[in-house]
C-alpha cells in the first residue's frame, strides 16, 4: 500500500564523507551491487544454446525483420549471478516480518511451488481437449467448492486475475443483473476508508462514485449511507473487515439496506484472512466478493503478482458470471466457454483462457493442508497477533479506534506530533531495524496512517521483538533523536530515493548512451 | 498445524496480555446470529505428504504435453523455459516480496522491472513499456480505453483476425463504458478492409500480427491510414517470438503494443499466470495503465529505481484513475526478464529463426498430405489446416493416440463456418519425431 | 584451501564506538541476525503435519526411549527464515567471484539439479532389482564412457565418494596389484607441493611417505625424484596440473621412470579442468586418476560436499577395481556387487551402495551440454582467464614461477614485505570489495601463497574489476595504510574471527544454558 | 556455449594482453607428443532443452519409487521429505559455497553445521558430533580406525548382523592397515555371542541397531563389557528414524556412532550422496575424523563459527591425519538440518512412532499370510520374511507388477543360506492401499 498523503518524496541530500567506507568496486562484501543488464552485454555472447535453425524458404512476406534490436548479449552464469545479486537487495516475508497492512504477507508454503509445478499440472495448454485435461478441471472444481463452503454463497467465478478485477467482475455482474432487470442505476456507494480500486472499479463499469463518510468508531457512518441511498444506487462495496481492521458491525443492516433499493452488496475480501471459519459472508447478505488467493490463500505475492481474485456470487447474480466456467458433464469434467446455453446471461469473458491456474493449485493445496480446522484457526491467530501488537503499542502510538481489532492494528501520527519524525521517517528506520515497513498513509481516513498486519504466520518471539523495536524508535523519537530518523535507512542497499525527481523526468527505461538525447528530446 | 507457530498455551497467554478471556471475545464484532460455531463443512488438515499425494493424482489424469507431442497455440505457446528463469523466480526475494512499495529493500524487483520495460520496449519497437499487465487480452482492452483517452474518442474497430478471446475480453470490458468496439468479421483469405471505417469517430484500429490464423502482413499502410485518421494503431502480440524475425510493430508505426509475453519464460499452467505486455510511445504515458518503473538516485546519489507516476493510479487518483488494476503479473514479468536475457539479441533471433524453420518444414509435410491444405500464405510458427473432417473430431482422434495436434478454430469461433480448421503451432520444442507421429497418425485419421 | 602458516588466527579486538550504527534488533536492514535453531524452539510447536499413528503393539522389545532428545520445536515458517537468512550469511559463485585456487568455483548450471531431481531419477531406490532401474545403470554406464574417452583410460572405478576418497581408491588398487604380484612395497613418493590428502591417503594405506621437493621452476625435482625412486617405492602420487597451477613437463618421464621400477603413476586429478581435450592423462603414463565431479564437472559443492570422485585405471589397475560395477549383461545391464567372478580380485567396497549418483547425473549433463567441443574450450579458456590475470597483476605481485600458468595464476607475498600487510589481511580487504579470497597459504612450497583461479565461466569483465581492485588494495598497501587492511572486513556479517579461541577451548555444539557446566566439565 | 562468456573477439583481445599469439602457446609445457589435436571421439554440445530430454528419457526406463508400492530398505530408506529442506539445499548461497574457509562471509553454512553437530549430538545421545562422513558405510570404518587410534589396539570385532556392506567397507579401509577386523557370522536367531572375543586386544566392537534384519536391542550390558575389557562400543544407526523412538545408543553406553543420515532430508537417489554421522564423546574428539565447526566471537564480540581443530585434518597434518576426508557431506547434512529442525521432538518422536506403527501393522498382516513368516521378535520399522520361495524371484515378479517389494538377504549375503528371506521396510509414505496391493500379490506369487 501507498499513498503519498503529507509524504515527502524527495530526500535531503546529506553531505557525507564516505572515502574511509568506501570500496573499489562500490560492492561492501555480500552486499553486491549489480548493472543494468544492458549495461552487461557483449555481441556474440551465448546465454542459451540452440540447434541450428532450418534453412527453409520464408513464409513471413515482407515482414522480415531488418534492423537489429538492441537487446544485450550475456552468458548463463553472467544472468544468473545477476538476478541473483538484485535478489539480495529485497526484502521477503522469508527474510523477516512483512506487516504490510492489508497486505496479508503470510507464510508461503514451498510444497505449493512443487505441486504447481508438477508434469501434467505446470506444463498443461489451455487449450488441450477436455477429455486431456478432466485432472485440470476436477481441480478447479475442488477449489471452488471450497471456495463456496468457506464464504457461504452458491456460486463463485474463477476468472479474475486479481483482487480488482476481481472487483470488476463482482461490479459487472451487478451491472448486468440492473440491466437484466432493464435498471440503469447510476451510482456505487464507497466509504471514504475503501482502497483505491473500489472506486477505480465502478467508474469503469460507468458508474458514479460516492464516498460515505466514516464514524467516529472507523466503522461506515449509517446515517450518512441512508442518506445517499436510493433507487439509482446499482450497490455498495464494502470491504470488511474494513481497511481499518475493523469489522463493520452493521453489516447485515447495511446488506438489508441495500436489497431493500434493489442494489447490490459488493464486498471487497481482501480481508478475508481475519474471518475464515468464523463467519461466512454469505450469512451476511454478500452478493459479491472478491477473494485474493494471493493474500487469503498465501499464493505468493512474487513483487507485485500474479494474484488470482476469484468472486463468490449470490443466487441473484450467479447467472451473470463471466465465462468459462466448469461444468459436470456426461463424460465428466466440461467447459462453459461462450455467452450462449447454460451461459446466456453471461456478462462476457474477463482473460484469454479460464483464470490463474498456477495460483488455483498453490491455494487448492494451501486450504487442503489447513482444513476446516486449520483455517479457523488462522482467522484466530490472525486476530490475535494483530490484537497483542495493538496492547503491545497502543500506550506509545494512538490508535484512532477503540477496542479490540481484527488481523491489522490502525495507530496514526498523533502521538508523533512535534517530534519532528514522521510516519515515514519511522518507516525508513523500521527498514535498518531489519523489517518490512508496515502499510503507511492508508487508510486516508486517519493521519499518517500505519496499519500493521503481522498475520497468523509469526511467532510470539517474534512480535515482541517487534514491538521492543518499535518502542525503541518511539522513545528515540521523543528523545529528540529526529536526525536518526531522517537520515534513515542507513544499512538498505539504497537510502531514501528521490521520488519526485522521478516522476519530474521519467525516465522508464534504459536508453544506449549513443540514443539518449534522441529519445529524451522526444519524450 | 505446521504453518501457524503458537501453541495452545502461548495462545492462552497472549490472550491474557491483551486482557480478553477467549478467543471469542476477538470476534464479537461479527454479530452473533452470523457467528459460525462449528467448523466448516471441509476436510480436516492434511500433511504435506498427503497433499502432494493429492496433486500426483489429479496430474495423473491429465496428458501432459510434455510427454505428448504437442502443436497447440491459438495464444499460448509451449516453449523451452531455461532453467535458469524458474529458478531466478523461486528465490525467496523475489517470490515472496510484495509489490516495491519500499524502495531502499526493494531494489532488486525494481531493477528487474526497469529491465522489462527496457525489454519490451525494445522488442516491441516501441518508446516505453509499462510492468506489465494481467495477459494479453486484457492489455489488449487496456490499450483500447487507453487510445480512446489519448484520442478523446469512443469507437474502436476491432480486426476479424484479433484472437476470439482478445475480442471477447475487449468488448466486455467495454460494455459498460462510453467507449464502443466496432467488431468486424474474420477474413480467412485476403487483406481485411479496415479503410473503409476509418473515421474521424475512430479512436484506434486493433489488430493483431501473426493473426489469429498465424498470418503475418506488413501494418505500415494501414498506420498511416490510422494516423491520417487521428486514429491510434493498437497492434497485438500474442507469440513475442515472432518479433525475433519480424519487423517491430513500432516499426511499422504502432502506437500501443498489447501483446502476451507468455512465449518467454512462463509455462503454459493450463492458461495463466501470463503477463501482459503494454508499449506506446512517451508521449502517451501519461494515459498509460498499469505500474510503472523509472531510475532516480537515493541520498548517496546512487542510482536507483522507484515505482512513479503513480498519479496515474487507483491508489492515488481512485475513481480518475486510468485504470483499476494494482497487483500485476511481477514474477511472470520476471521470468520474462530472465529468459529474454538468456537469450540476448542474437538467441532471440536465432530462437525465432528455428521457430519459423521448424513451422515451414512442417507446414510443407502436412500440406502434401490428403485431405490436407495449409489455408496460409504467410504464417511465422503458427498456420491454419483446412483438413477434409471435422477439425473437432479430428482432434479427440489425435489425443486418444497420445497426440495433442493443434486447436480447432470452431472451438473459438463456434458460430463461423470453420468447422473443418484447425490451427497448428510448431515450435523448437516439436521434434522430427513428434511431426512424424502427427503426420502418420492424420494419415490413417483422414 | 585453508592452512595456517604464517597466518593470524585471532584477530586484534579493536575499541570501537558502535552506538551510532546499532540497531536494537542487531539487524542492519537486510542483513539479518538469527540465533541458533535451538535458541528458537517452543515445546508443541509444528513444523511436519502428519497423520495419527496408529496405536499397535510395540515390537520395541525393551529399547524403548523413555527420555527427551532435547530437540527445539518450531513451525515450518520459523524454520524457513531460519535458513534463509543464514543463507543470506554466505558467499557464493552464483553471487560473485569466487577464485578459489584448486577447487575449480564454476558455473554449477541449474538444469542439472533439476534433471537431478527427475522422478525415476533422484527417487530410486539403490537396492530395487536390476530390471526396474536399467535407466539408471545406462546413465552410469554413460558417464564412465564419457570419463574414460576424456581421459584416455580403459577403464573406471565410480564409486569414490570425493577427490580424497578417489585418492583411496587409486592407492589400494596400486597396492592389491603389487600384493597380486607377490610385492611388498613401502613407499610412496609425494611431491611437496601436493594437497594434504594425497600423503593422508599413502598413509591410509600404509605406505610411508616420501616427499620430493620442487624445482626452481615449480615443477617436481627430477634429481631428488629420480634419487628417491627405487623398488621398494609402490608409486608416485603427482598432481598434474600441479598446485602451483603448471603443468608437470617432465610427467611423461616420469611416468617411464615410475613403470621402470615396477611402481605405478597416481595422478591427482584435481586440476583437470586446465586440461580437458588438450591432453588425455592416458597418454602421460598415468595408471590411477581421480576425478573430481564437484571441480572439473561442476557438481555444486554446496558448502563443503557432496562430491564424487570415480577413479580412472590403466589396463594394470583396472582389475582391481572396487565393487559395485556396472556391465552389459543379456537382458541389458548388469551389476557386478561382490568380490567374485569378473570381480574376483576386486580390492572390495568403498561406499555402502554404488557412488553418488545424484553427482553423475549433475556431470553428465554438464558434459553432454559441453561435447567435445566445448570441453576443449573450458580448458582454453580456464587458462586463458588465469594467465589474464597472472599479467593483469604480476607487476605489482609476485609470481614465484615464470611464464605460462595454467589454469590458476600463483603469487607469493614478497611483494607485500615491509607493508604490514600480509597475506590474510589482502583476503580480508577482498571480501569487503565483494570477492571471495583466493586460496591463501596453498601449496606450502610458496610463502604467503595466493593461488588464483578464475575458471572459464568469468568473463572479462569482471576479470578487469578483480584486477582493479586488487591493484587498488596493493596500492593502499604499499601507501602505508596498513590500518585499512588490519580492520577488514568491515562489511560482512562477522568481522574476523578469534580461531584460537575456538581451538583452544572448542565448543562444538550447543548446550541448554541448565547443562551447560556440566558438559564443559565433562570436557 | 552458454556457460562460457568469451567470444572468439574476445579471446584474441586477452591473448594480446597476455603477450602469446595463440591458445596453443598457453599449452606449450603439455608435451608435444600426448598434445590432442582434434576434439575427443564425444557428441558436440547440446542444448539445454535435448539434455532434459535426454534425461526424461533415462528416467523413463525406470521404475520411480513414487509411483510404486516400495518397501525397499536394508540401509536406505523412503521418508517424505519436506519441500523446504530442497528449497533450502538449493539456495544459491548454500549451493554454490565452497567449504567454509573464510568464516566472515560463511557464517551461514557454518552455523547450520553447528546446528548440525548438534542435532546428531541430541538424536545418538553423545556429546559431540562431527561435520559429516561421506556415508553411514565409510563413517563405520572411519569409527574403527578411530576407536583403534583412541585404545591403541588394533583389532575390531564386526557383529555379524552389521549390514554386509558395512563390513566390506570397513575390511576394505582396514585392509592395508596395521588394524584387523575380526567378522562374525551372522545370527538369525537370538543375541549374538560377542563375550567370548572381547579380549585385552580388542578396540572396538561393532554393532547395529536396528541390525541387518531389522531387530532392536538394548546395548547396555555389551557396551559394559567392552567398556570392562578397555574396548569401546561402536553402534551402528542406518535408520535414523529409529531414535525417535529407541533409547539413544549414548543412553546405552556407546562410545562412537557411526550413522546414515539419509532417512532425513536426503532424496534415496540411488544410493548416493548420503550423509555419514560420526558421534562420540568429549574426550575423544582431538581423535575424530573430519570437519568440525566450533563456536567463537568475532572481532566486535559477536558470536560466530568456524571450523575448528584442523590440526587434526590433512590439509595440516598430512600424513598423520585422523583421516584423508576433506569434501564432505556437507548439502546433504544441510538436508538433514532443515528436515530435523522441521521435526523437532515432538516431530521426530511421531514420526518414529508412525514408522513403528506402520511397520508393526503391515508385519501381523503380513505374517498371517501362508507362506510367509515374519522372523523377527523385535524390529522398528523394517523386518525379515522367511517366504516359501527363492526371494529374488519373488520380488522380480513383483516388480512385474509395478511392487518394489523388498530386498532379497541373498542379495547382500550371497554366499549364506538365506535364498528366502525377504527385508520389508515400511515407512510413513506406504499408504493402506500399497499394503494391500503387495498382500495382494504375494497371495498371488506364493
Ligand atoms: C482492500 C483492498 N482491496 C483491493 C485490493 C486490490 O487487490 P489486487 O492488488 O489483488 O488487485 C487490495 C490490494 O492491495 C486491497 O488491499
Ligand atoms: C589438489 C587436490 N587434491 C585433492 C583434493 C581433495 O579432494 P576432495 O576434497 O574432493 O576430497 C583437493 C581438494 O581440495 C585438491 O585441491
Amino acid at each position: 500500500m501507498l499513498n503519498n498523503q503529507g509524504r515527502p518524496t524527495r530526500p535531503n541530500t546529506t553531505e557525507q564523507d564516505n572515502s574511509a567506507t568506501d570500496t573499489f568496486t562500490g560492492n561492501k562484501a555480500l552486499d553486491l551491487e549489480t548493472p543494468l543488464i544492458f549495461e552487461q552485454g557483449v555481441p556474440g555472447r551465448l546465454g542459451v544454446d540452440m540447434a541450428e535453425p532450418k534453412q527453409v524458404k520464408s513464409r513471413l512476406g515482407n515482414t522480415a525483420r531488418n534492423k537489429p534490436i538492441g537487446l544485450p548479449d550475456l552468458s548463463e552464469p553472467q544472468v544468473l549471478r545477476h538476478f541473483v545479486r538484485l535478489s539480495r537487495q529485497n526484502y521477503s516475508i522469508d527474510s523477516g516480518f512483512y506487516p504490510l497492512g492489508s497486505c496479508t504477507m503470510k507464510h508461503n508454503p514451498r510444497i505449493n511451488e512443487k505441486v504447481a509445478r508438477l508434469a501434467g499440472l505446470g506444463d498443461l495448454h489451455p487449450m488441450q481437449p477436455v477429455s486431456t485435461v478432466q485432472g485440470a478441471l476436477e481441480l478447479i472444481d475442488d477449489l471452488a467448492h471450497w471456495l463456496k463452503t468457506i464464504t457461504g454463497m452458491p456460486a463463485v467465478a474463477m476468472s479474475p486475475a486479481a483482487g480488482a478485477h476481481g472487483e470488476l467482475c463482482g461490479v459487472m455482474a451487478i451491472r448486468a443483473a440492473h440491466e437484466a432487470k432493464g435498471e440503469a442505476r447510476k451510482r456505487i456507494l464507497v466509504p471514504e476508508s475503501a482502497h483505491g480500486t473500489n472506486p477505480a472499479t465502478a467508474a469503469l463499469c460507468g458508474y458514479k462514485v460516492e464516498s460515505v463518510p466514516a464514524r467516529e468508531d472507523g466503522r461506515m457512518d449509517m446515517e450518512a449511507f441512508a442518506e445517499k441511498l436510493g433507487p439509482d444506487v446499482a450497490g455498495v462495496m464494502l470491504t470488511n473487515p474494513n481497511t481499518c481492521g475493523l469489522f463493520e458491525t452493521d453489516v447485515k443492516k447495511i446488506a438489508d439496506m441495500v436489497h431493500e433499493v434493489g442494489a447490490y452488496f459488493y464486498c471487497d475480501g481482501a480481508n478475508l484472512n481475519a474471518i475464515l471459519g468464523r463467519v461466512r459472508p454469505g450469512d451476511l447478505g454478500v452478493d459479491a466478493m472478491h477473494i485474493n488467493l494471493h493474500k487469503t490463500f498465501s499464493t505468493p505475492h512474487g513483487g507485485g503478482g500474479p494474484g488470482s481474485g476469484p468472486v463468490v456470487l449470490s443466487e441473484a447474480l450467479a447467472a451473470f458470471a463471466p465465462i468459462p466456467f466448469v461444468t459436470h458433464g456426461e463424460n465428466g469434467f466440461d467447459f462453459v466457454e461462450h455467452v450462449e446455453g447454460e451461459a446466456s446471461k453471461s456478462f462476457g469473458r474477463m482473460k484469454t483462457y479460464h483464470g490463474q491456474m498456477g495460483m488455483f493449485i498453490r491455494a487448492l493445496a494451501y486450504m487442503q493442508s489447513h482444513g476446516a480446522d486449520g483455517l479457523r484457526q488462522i482467522a484466530e491467530d490472525a486476530v490475535l497477533n494483530a490484537n497483542y501488537i495493538r496492547v503491545g503499542l497502543n500506550d506509545m502510538l494512538h490508535s484512532p479506534f477503540d477496542g479490540i481489532c481484527m488481523h491489522e492494528a490502525l495507530f496514526d501520527d498523533s502521538s508523533l506530533k512535534d517530534t519532528g519524525v514522521t510516519t515515514l521517517d519511522l518507516a525508513k528506520a523500521m527498514i535498518d531495524e531489519g523489517y518490512h515497513p508496515m502499510t503507511m498513509y492508508f487508510p486516508l481516513v486517519v493521519h499518517g496512517a500505519m496499519l500493521i498486519e503481522p498475520t497468523e504466520s509469526e511467532s510470539r518471539e517474534t512480535l515482541d521483538q517487534f514491538i521492543g523495536a518499535m518502542r525503541h524508535l518511539l522513545n528515540k523519537a521523543h528523545n529528540g533523536e529526529d536526525a536518526y530518523f531522517a537520515q534513515a535507512p542507513l544499512f538498505a542497499p539504497r537510502r531514501r530515493l528521490d521520488e519526485t525527481g522521478a516522476a519530474r523526468n521519467p525516465i522508464l527505461r534504459w536508453i544506449p548512451e549513443e540514443d539518449s538525447q534522441t529519445l529524451s528530446a522526444a519524450s | 498445524m505446521r504453518y501457524m507457530p503458537h501453541t495452545a498455551e502461548e495462545r492462552v497467554k497472549m490472550l491474557g496480555e491483551i486482557g480478553v478471556g477467549s478467543v471469542d471475545d476477538l470476534f464479537v464484532d461479527i454479530p452473533a446470529e452470523a457467528r459460525l460455531n462449528g467448523l466448516l463443512d471441509l476436510p480436516l488438515h492434511a500433511s504435506e505428504m498427503d497433499v502432494e499425494k493429492n496433486f500426483r493424482t489429479l496430474a495423473g489424469k491429465n496428458l501432459s504435453p510434455y510427454s505428448a507431442p504437442c502443436f497447440l497455440g491459438a495464444g499460448a505457446y509451449q516453449h523451452h523455459v531455461p532453467s535458469v528463469a524458474d529458478h531466478v523466480i523461486q528465490r525467496s526475494e523475489f517470490l515472496t516480496a510484495y509489490t516495491p512499495y519500499q524502495p531502499e529493500i526493494s531494489q532488486g524487483t525494481l531493477q528487474a522491472l526497469f529491465e522489462f520495460q527496457t525489454q519490451v520496449a525494445l522488442i516491441t519497437g516501441m518508446e516505453v513499456a509499462n510492468a506489465s499487465m494481467y495477459d494479453g487480452a486484457t492489455s489488449c482492452a487496456e490499450s483500447v480505453l487507453m487510445a480512446c483517452r489519448v484520442t478523446r474518442r469512443k469507437k474502436a474497430i476491432l480486426s476479424g483476425n484479433l484472437h476470439p478471446h482478445y475480442r471477447d475480453v475487449t468488448r466486455t470490458t467495454l460494455q459498460f463504458t462510453e467507449f464502443e468496439a466496432m467488431e468486424l468479421s474474420p477474413v480467412l483469405e485476403g487483406p481485411e478492409d479496415f479503410e473503409a471505417h476509418i473515421g474521424k469517430d475512430i479512436a484506434c484500429v486493433v489488430v493483431q500480427n501473426p493473426d489469429f490464423f498465424g498470418r503475418v502482413q506488413d501494418l505500415t499502410a494501414l498506420a498511416e491510414k490510422c494516423h491520417a485518421a487521428g486514429a491510434l494503431l493498437v497492434v497485438v502480440v500474442n507469440e513475442v517470438v515472432s518479433l525475433g524475425a519480424m519487423m517491430s510493430p513500432g516499426e511499422m508505426g504502432a502506437d500501443i503494443v498489447a501483446g502476451e509475453g507468455q512465449s518467454i519464460g512462463v509455462p503454459l499452467s493450463f492458461g495463466g499466470p501470463y503477463v501482459g505486455l503494454l508499449a506506446t510511445r512517451q508521449k502517451y504515458v501519461r494515459q498509460m495503465p498499469g505500474r510503472l518503473c523509472g531510475e532516480t538516485v537515493d541520498q548517496d546519489g546512487k542510482r536507483g529505481f522507484v515505482l512513479t507516476l503513480s498519479t496515474r493510479e487507483q491508489h492515488i487518483r481512485r475513481e480518475k484513475a486510468t485504470s483499476n488494476i494494482c497487483t500485476n503479473a511481477g514474477l511472470c514479468s520476471l521470468a520474462f526478464t530472465v529468459h529474454m536475457s538468456l537469450l540476448g539479441e542474437t538467441g532471440f533471433a536465432k530462437l525465432a529463426e528455428i521457430n519459423h524453420g521448424e513451422a515451414v518444414a512442417a507446414a510443407e509435410l502436412l500440406d502434401a498430405l490428403e485431405g490436407v491444405e495449409v489455408i496460409n500464405d504467410t504464417f511465422f510458427n503458427e498456420f491454419t489446416l483446412r483438413l477434409s473432417a471435422n477439425a473437432s473430431d479430428v482432434v479427440e482422434k489425435l489425443a486418444d493416440k497420445g497426440i495433442l495436434g493443434g486447436v480447432p478454430v470452431a472451438r473459438l469461433l463456434p458460430n463461423a463456418d470453420v468447422d473443418n480448421l484447425l490451427l497448428v503451432a510448431v515450435t523448437e520444442t516439436c521434434a522430427a519425431s513428434d511431426i512424424e507421429k502427427l503426420i502418420s497418425a492424420l494419415k490413417e485419421i483422414l
